[in-house]
């Protein structure tokens, strides 16, 4: 019987674990305090399973077995477990943006009739980057060959990906080349981490290492191509504001949570769902409320405002309200466990691609060609589902907090000129001279069920903004502060140092606001931290420096996932100091925690601070930044 | 399925709570009975029950994992009072009475009043896995205090 | 007599003595055809996770054994020379009254007789399962002035140690 | 069949109670488990609450007291009388000559409407038995704090890791707090148990200290002393949360753990080690009662407890801070809406210029009386001397419950007029001229201030059968008088504490009808989820600073005696309560103590030849009772104990007030023991 504050930090969610009590239902803590205590083999990434020989174990104290039935040490299975890792991230991001590369060549086809290119001027920019000749050709012909471009970048071929070298610094391309870590092809880069790291292939760590961060690399164009190909075919985010947490469920209405990371259903049914209201309203409701949860939350936020409720670990809570009508889910972050609970109301779980299916739950398999019809399909089901509803199991806890999203990175170069036209990034990088701005620092990644739901978050960016730290947010982290009110001016009045105030106030006014800008910027998804990336590109390429001599961190105070060691591993490449807030599977090797933390700085400048406590953490984060200003003498 | 009146007897204040609400929910009569030293002694249900083996009325019967008895049958020969070992079985004048872990509050899915009422949670309507599982943690937090202090 | 002792800074809570402690009161003793036999065998310890610390928990076999004393019908009882505590299904009512007074939490219950159930120190075997299956050594048997001289030995590197440094 | 929730009408814990009601009918009791204080849990009171509703011994009508016995009479008839009878002692003797007792078991609404009414006529002689019991927590922890209430809600003990209970048999008055206490051990807390006598609480303890009656102050300098000479204390809180710690480490220089061991009886080693362990842990509660309370010093042993949570920063963090534990189920409601002689609704004293016209105009008067009125023990004091000529008293019973109640008795038998409103015709009502019969917890609705500060709202279960709530006599009453033209709803009264009390502003009856663990005070507007813990960021005094006040040690006003040898203390037990007018009713729980006994320690019966059972006459220089004689080591030699739930253990105790709380000691007094009652052997 812990006290509520150390499960989450979230009132809303406090409220609804409190109701999980009464009507006796498991949530992801109650499973994660089934699981104590964890298997410490795990723990430390020192189980191997790759072959049938195995498992095989590694005595950390010395006094057991310190090979496995191979020969390989722990260095060996640490490495490749990483490794293994990061291709699954690397899968999952990338796996993201090839299904928006099929969208797009869909449409250019003529094959997906409900779909447009929202945001032209983006894929001519993404056409001239990728030295596609726009000149004299019509849209879909262009989207054809960006949408064939990316596809090629997949596969094994004679270049580096494309998505990965047009996007990043010089001297980033070139420290990848020197160090043999370019990949071809973002498939054939994840083939690659399974071949080298299944039986007897790869045995050297830093080889293995080395291999992982290659595939990170191809992480990286997997984001950066999802976040491009989404912004042409939804549109690029422009500021707005709208309101976060459970409070937004509304009592009369059909509540529709979107769920998952692909915007391509979702954005249909944002659409669809304000052609639908008269049927919900013929239903007794007083219309369709969309709601999002995780990065397809996120990205339905970015681009209309849709209220995000709830985030990562407790998406279970969403439906404890009972007020929930359906569910719809697409892929990634989505907990086997919802159906179970959905079960106990009258909320449809509702599963939509053919690779994420999950047992209770309906599947309305969701085709591009047929978009709208599988959008209208999912929402009369809610409605239908709104019927059934019993008001006597509804709970709604009357949580929100107003939130400002939308700062892709187009909108704050936008906001910035409006300060100076000519040289748009001039006043950031003055300030961040000046010392107004101390740093930048980008928070990614997942809630984590091993810390207090969004603690980490709230106290990092509280103790950095107080020492004038810029605050980027993308994914679940950016959900947190937008949960919190963080993603307001009035934040900024509370939170932020002078320095920063100071100079969010002005580029807030400049750009028309009432006030300063957010303390946090909401940048997007997950998948959205290539927009981040681009700003502190875009930084060091005004400067004429390389990203790793940068103010510039990065933090996941509560990673989760593959995905998050993917993206951890490419920050780290990128040159940025990146802390994570949960212990990774790698201290059974002490060399490869060695390398992660401190050897790696000399070959990319960027390296991981691992530290669990949130406090201790922004020290070791405004350190680092302390140090980068040294280096550039400011 | 599984679940028993478990006691903590070292939570025990003696309040009587257990009692004055078992009495309430059985006519007057409680089939638990608190000893000063800090023991609430009620029916344990057992298997092979030695009420039940002497019972030649059939008043009693053994149905998952809980000794029922039915009143109708019973003569009042006492046998059941001899062969308790934990003196949980009561004599109201004519018959004997005992434990029914309050069945007709099952019936609407509540839990037998002593295990709710109990003010310090010294009775406990648990299975044993969660009971002992508790009692672990417990006594792991002395045994890790002691290493604490080893320096380990 | 050798007692199970628990090197409680070596414990990386695997599992694995709960499986093989599960295993081998199995009738085949074999992990892959103890999971479908029935009843289903059980483990008779325990790791949990308390202070973040991770704890095997296996009975203690203590001196004058509360258990034994609570026990009403003789089913639990101590050999006076080897103070193991011996339980006997076949006289145990499941009145839990031993599960009660025990300060440890280490008597389960056999959930299809619904009697109880603890550690029998692996009669038979030279080496208790789950000693002889721990991987870090966490757990091992040996008798009590040994175990001592252990701790004795680590306490007397470190003074050494120490003493080296201060030259 | 309903399930009707109420709030238990027994102590100040305010646990939870459903009554299932059929066809009008209350059948049973149900649990409520999803209350965050009792999980579901009642004590043998609450399990036995029914019994009070359809009770053989209620009385039904009004009555008036004639020559040879009672009449009864309408309910218009007894008003009219009431209010006529009130009406002639005010214009003819002034409205000071008029004396009101208020009720802790009466709602919030109930007490405010009137004390209200009292001070429309035009007097502050309104009170309430909180003066009897926690007046010194209301003095001190204002003084020290700003606020005279539990600081942390129960259920946080669970967080605490040291627990100092002194003066307190929570196990026995308030037993729902024993589970948050165990939660606490089980997680690793140190409980530490001060009492003279071994009580089931103590029985919890990992150090018991079993110090002399009225030495609280000594043990808790003594741990001081410890403290600042180990260097324990939190600096750093001292010096941004408080003022006035110099002058108090002053005042402990000369202080020192033998000095503490001499006077209160202690081993120092066990001195030293409570202090060390307080200081020490992360967070460390006090939980105190009436064992600090109850004495001729208790502000200034509330004061000494406060003094030592804040020289440690033991407070405003979860699992810290002070608990005293209020013995009634609105006794902090009560005291809240402001029945009390010196205090008006949200604790502004009469003399209060402000504060209280801003109360007048609300009320549409010009002004108040200012002068504070009498409190409990004096009113009775001033009915001898003839100053106070009627007294108006719901649901108390002064007879049993005052300390030296001999002198009660003579003080409501020379009342010209004295009206009682109870359930039963209890000690007090038998004195009356006129009764009026009340429903009972049950039979109405209202809300109810826990100890915690923990506003609930109580259902009304089932009707009334012949009897009037009191908040509808209070509306008829004040009607007929002129003070104003209407009866109220419960609702509507509580709308207008809103308006005259600043921390119930937020506090409605939708909001809480709508919630099933109620508001904790202070709640400044309607979207605010109250204040579970005080004291977090800034005390609530005026600068939000905390202050110390230096306090030593001051011998019990009575010693015992060549005459009499015996110290004697009073407490409660479980199965009763109070005063016993419910419980001593109530065979369930009346069976478990039908009759008064005394507890004697083995040492001293066998000089006195008694043996168990026995009954004896023991007297102090106030009085005499009998009692059935326990032999137990639960005492110390030289003391007794005796439950004060039966009348006359209080003919015995001492009406020696605090100078500034006005509270009785009556935990201490000097007495003897006699073999042999009236009914003998």
């Amino acid at each position: 019987m812990k006290a509520l504050e150390e499960y989450s930090w979230c009132p809303a969610v406090q409220e609804m674990l409190r109701q999980a009590e009464k009507l006796d239902i498991e949530t992801a803590w109650c499973r994660y305090e089934a699981q104590l205590p964890q298997c410490g083999f795990g723990e430390l990434g020192t189980c191997c399973r790759n072959c049938m020989q195995g498992p095989c174990r590694i005595d950390p104290f010395g006094e057991g077995p310190q090979k496995g039935v191979c020969g390989a040490t722990a260095d060996t299975i640490v490495a490749r477990n990483l490794a293994r890792a990061i291709a699954g991230g690397a899968a999952a991001h990338s796996g993201h943006a090839k299904h928006l590369a099929h969208v797009l060549l869909l449409w250019a086809e003529g094959k997906a009739p409900d779909y447009t290119v929202k945001d032209e001027a983006k894929l001519k920019a993404i056409a001239s980057r990728l030295g596609i000749p726009t000149e004299g050709k019509d849209i879909p012909e262009i989207a054809k060959e960006v949408a064939e471009k990316a596809l090629e970048d997949f596969s094994e071929k004679e270049t580096p990906v494309a998505w990965l070298v047009t996007n990043v610094t010089k001297g980033r391309a070139e420290k990848a080349v020197q160090y043999g870590v370019v990949p071809t092809g973002i498939d054939s880069a994840i083939s690659e981490v399974m071949h080298r790291t299944s039986y007897g292939v790869d045995a050297d760590p830093i080889n293995i290492l080395m291999g992982g961060v290659k595939c990170a690399l191809a992480d990286f164009a997997g984001c950066h191509m999802a976040t491009d190909l989404a912004d042409v075919l939804f549109g690029t985010p422009k500021p707005l504001v709208t309101i976060a947490n459970m409070g937004a469920l509304k009592p009369d209405a059909v509540n529709i949570a979107l769920h998952g990371h692909n915007p391509v259903l979702s954005d249909i049914i944002v659409q669809v769902a304000k052609e639908m209201e008269e049927e919900a309203k013929a239903a007794g409701a007083s219309g369709i409320n969309l709601v999002g949860i995780c990065c397809t939350g996120n990205e339905v936020l970015m681009r209309h405002g849709i209220p995000p409720i709830t985030h990562s670990v407790s998406q279970e809570m969403v439906i404890l309200t009972g007020a929930l009508d359906a569910m719809v889910v697409d892929y990634q972050c989505i907990m086997p466990s919802l159906a179970t609970v959905a079960e106990c109301f009258h909320t449809k779980l509702i599963t939509t691609i053919p690779i994420a299916k999950i047992p209770g739950a309906t599947h309305i398999e969701f085709r591009e060609e047929a978009a709208r019809e599988a959008a209208r399909q999912i929402i009369r089901m809610g409605i239908e589902a709104f019927k059934k509803r019993d008001p006597a199991k509804v709970r709604i806890p009357n949580y929100t907090h107003k939130a400002f999203a939308g700062f892709s990175t187009e909108a704050i170069v936008w906001a910035l000129s409006q300060v100076n036209k000519e040289d748009p990034l001039k006043p950031l990088i003055d300030n961040i001279v000046a010392g107004n701005i101390l740093g930048v620092c980008l928070f990614a990644g997942c809630n984590n069920v091993k810390v207090p739901q969004d603690s980490g978050f709230l106290t990092i960016a509280k103790e950095l903004a107080r020492n004038n730290v810029l605050l980027l947010a993308t994914g679940c982290g950016a959900g947190a502060f937008a949960r919190h009110g963080l993603l307001t001016p009035e934040a900024t009045e509370e939170y932020a140092g002078e320095g920063l105030k100071a100079v969010l106030t002005a580029v807030g006014k400049a750009a028309g606001l009432e006030g300063p800008l957010p303390l946090v910027l909401h940048m997007g998804s997950c998948v959205d931290n290539s927009r981040a990336a681009d700003v502190a590109v875009a930084v060091a390429n005004r400067l004429g420096v390389d990203i790793d001599k940068l103010p510039v961190v990065a933090s996941a105070p509560e990673a989760t996932t593959e995905k998050a060691i993917a993206i951890g591993t490419w920050a780290v490449t990128a040159g940025l100091p990146t802390h994570v807030g949960v212990v990774p599977p790698v201290l059974g090797s002490p060399l490869i925690a060695k390398v992660l933390t401190q050897d790696v700085k000399d070959l990319f400048g960027g390296y991981f601070i691992v530290e669990t406590d949130p406090k201790k953490a922004a020290e070791k984060l405004l350190d680092a930044i302390r140090e980068r200003r040294k280096g550039l003498g400011i | 399925m599984g679940y028993e009146v478990l006691v903590r007897p070292e939570r025990c204040i003696s309040c009587y709570a257990c009692e004055v609400a078992c009495a309430r929910e059985h006519g007057g009569l409680s089939n638990v009975w608190v000893l000063p030293q800090g023991v609430p002694i009620l029916c344990r249900h057992c298997q092979n029950a030695a009420c039940l083996e002497v019972c030649y009325t059939g008043a009693l019967e053994q149905r998952d994992g809980e000794v029922i008895f039915h009143r109708e049958k019973c003569t009042g020969c006492e046998l059941c009072l001899l062969a308790c070992p934990f003196g949980a079985i009561g004599l109201d004048g004519k018959r004997a009475y005992k434990c029914d872990l309050c069945s007709h509050r099952r019936q609407e899915g509540l839990m037998p009043a002593c295990a709710l009422t109990c003010p310090a949670g010294a009775i406990s309507y648990s299975c044993v896995a969660d009971f002992s599982h508790r009692k672990r943690g417990i006594a792991g937090l002395s045994w890790a205090m002691g290493y604490e202090r080893r320096g380990k | 007599m050798k007692e199970i002792f628990v090197r409680l800074d070596r414990c990386v809570g695997c599992h694995s003595c709960e499986l093989a402690c599960a295993v081998e009161h199995s009738r085949s003793k074999n992990i892959f055809e103890a999971i479908s036999e029935t009843p289903r065998p059980r483990r008779r310890l325990y790791v949990e996770y308390v202070m973040a610390r991770k704890m095997p928990f296996l009975c203690r076999h203590c001196e004058d054994a509360p258990c034994v004393r609570a026990c009403r019908t003789g089913a639990l009882t101590q050999d006076p020379l080897t103070r193991i505590v011996t339980h006997n299904p076949d006289k145990c009512i499941g009145c839990w009254m031993c599960t009660m007074v025990c300060p440890y939490g280490v008597i389960g219950r056999e959930w299809e007789r619904r009697i109880a159930l603890k550690c029998d120190r692996c009669p038979g075997r030279e080496i208790p399962a789950c000693v002889e299956a721990c991987p870090t050594k966490a757990l091992v048997f040996m008798e009590q002035e040994e175990f001592a001289r252990l701790t004795r030995l680590e306490a007397a590197e470190e003074v050494a140690k120490s003493y080296r440094i201060a030259g | 069949m309903k399930v009707v929730p109420t709030i238990c009408p027994y102590c100040g814990a305010g646990c939870p109670l459903g009554i299932k009601v059929s066809n009008g009918e209350a059948i049973g009791i149900e649990y409520i488990t999803d209350h965050p204080l009792t999980k579901g849990a009642l004590c043998p009171k609450g399990n036995a609450a029914l019994e009070i509703l359809y009770h053989p011994n209620r009385i039904r009508s009004p009555m008036v007291r004639e020559r040879g016995g009672w009449r009864e009479i309408g309910w218009d008839e007894a008003l009219e009388l009431l209010a006529r009878r009130l009406m002639e002692v005010k214009e003819k003797h002034g409205p000071d000559a008029l004396g009101f007792l208020s009720s802790a078991k009466a709602t919030n609404e109930e007490n405010y409407l009137f004390q209200k009414m009292a001070r429309l006529l035009g007097t502050n002689n309104v009170d309430h038995c909180a003066r009897l019991c926690h007046s010194p927590s209301v003095v001190g922890l204002r003084k020290a704090l700003g606020s005279g209430t539990m600081t942390n809600p129960i259920p946080d003990l669970a967080n605490s890791r040291c627990i100092f209970i002194l003066g307190s048999n929570f196990a026995e008055n308030h037993p729902i707090v024993s589970r948050w206490v165990l939660e606490a051990k089980d997680r690793g807390a140190f409980v530490i148990v001060a009492d003279p006598r071994y009580t089931p609480t103590a029985q919890l303890a990992n150090l018991y200290l079993p110090l002399r009656p009225g030495t609280n102050i000594a043990l808790l300098n003594g741990m001081m002393a410890v403290i600042l000479r180990e260097g324990l204390a939190d600096f750093q809180f001292i010096a941004q949360r408080t003022k006035g710690f110099e002058a108090l480490r002053a005042s402990l220089s000369d202080f020192s753990v033998e000095k503490a061991s001499e006077i209160t009886g202690l081993n120092p080693a066990d001195i030293v080690t409570a202090a060390r362990a307080y200081a020490r842990s992360e967070a460390s509660a006090i939980i105190y009662c009436m064992g600090v309370t109850q004495h001729a010093t208790g502000t200034d042993n509330v004061l000494a407890c406060a003094n030592l949570a804040l020289m440690c920063g033991q407070v405003g963090r979860p699992g810290t801070g002070l608990f005293p534990l209020r013995g009634q189920n609105n006794v902090q409601g009560a005291s809240d809406m402001g029945a009390l002689a010196d205090l008006l609704p949200g604790y502004v004293p009469t003399t209060d210029d402000g504060g209280r016209r801003r109360l007048a105009s609300l009320w549409g008067r010009e002004d108040l009386p200012p002068k504070p009125g009498l409190t409990v023990v004096e009113m009775m004091e001033a009915a001898i001397e003839g100053k106070i000529k009627a007294m108006y008293i719901m649901g108390e019973n002064p007879a049993v419950s005052d300390p030296k109640a001999g002198d009660t008795l003579k003080a409501l038998e020379k009342l010209e007029f004295l009206a009682v409103q109870d359930l039963f015709l209890t000690e007090t009502a038998q004195l009356a001229h006129l009764v009026l019969p009340v429903a009972c917890w049950a039979e109405k609705s209202g809300s109810y201030t826990s100890t915690e500060r923990r506003v609930q709202w109580s259902e009304k279960a089932v009707e009334p059968q012949g009897v009037l709530s009191d908040l509808e006599i209070i509306g008829l009453l004040g009607k007929k008088i002129g003070l104003w033209d209407k009866t109220f709803s419960p609702e509507e009264v509580l709308r207008e504490i809103g308006l005259a009390i600043p921390a119930y502003r937020g506090i409605t009856p939708e909001r809480l009808k709508a919630s099933t663990e109620g508001i904790f005070w202070p709640c400044p507007d309607q979207s605010h989820p109250g204040t579970p813990i005080l004291h977090r960021d800034r005390f609530l005094t005026p600068d939000g600073k905390a202050n110390f006040y230096p306090v030593s040690h001051q011998p019990p006003k009575e010693e015992p005696s060549l005459n009499f040898p015996l110290i004697m203390t009073t407490g409660r037990m479980v199965a009763h309560y109070n005063s016993g007018a419910l419980s001593r009713n109530i065979l369930p729980l009346s069976r478990y103590a039908p009759s008064l006994w005394v507890e004697i320690n083995p040492q001293d019966a066998e000089e006195m030849g008694l043996v168990e059972g026995e009954r004896v006459r023991i007297s102090s220089p106030r009085g005499e009772v009998e009692a059935m004689v326990r032999i137990s080591e639960k005492v110390i030699p030289g003391l007794i104990f005796l439950p004060f739930h039966f009348p006359g253990v209080n003919f015995l105790t001492l009406k020696e007030l605090d100078p500034e709380a006005r509270i009785p000691a009556y935990k201490v007094s000097a007495c003897r023991v006699e073999k042999g009652g009236s009914h003998g052997v």
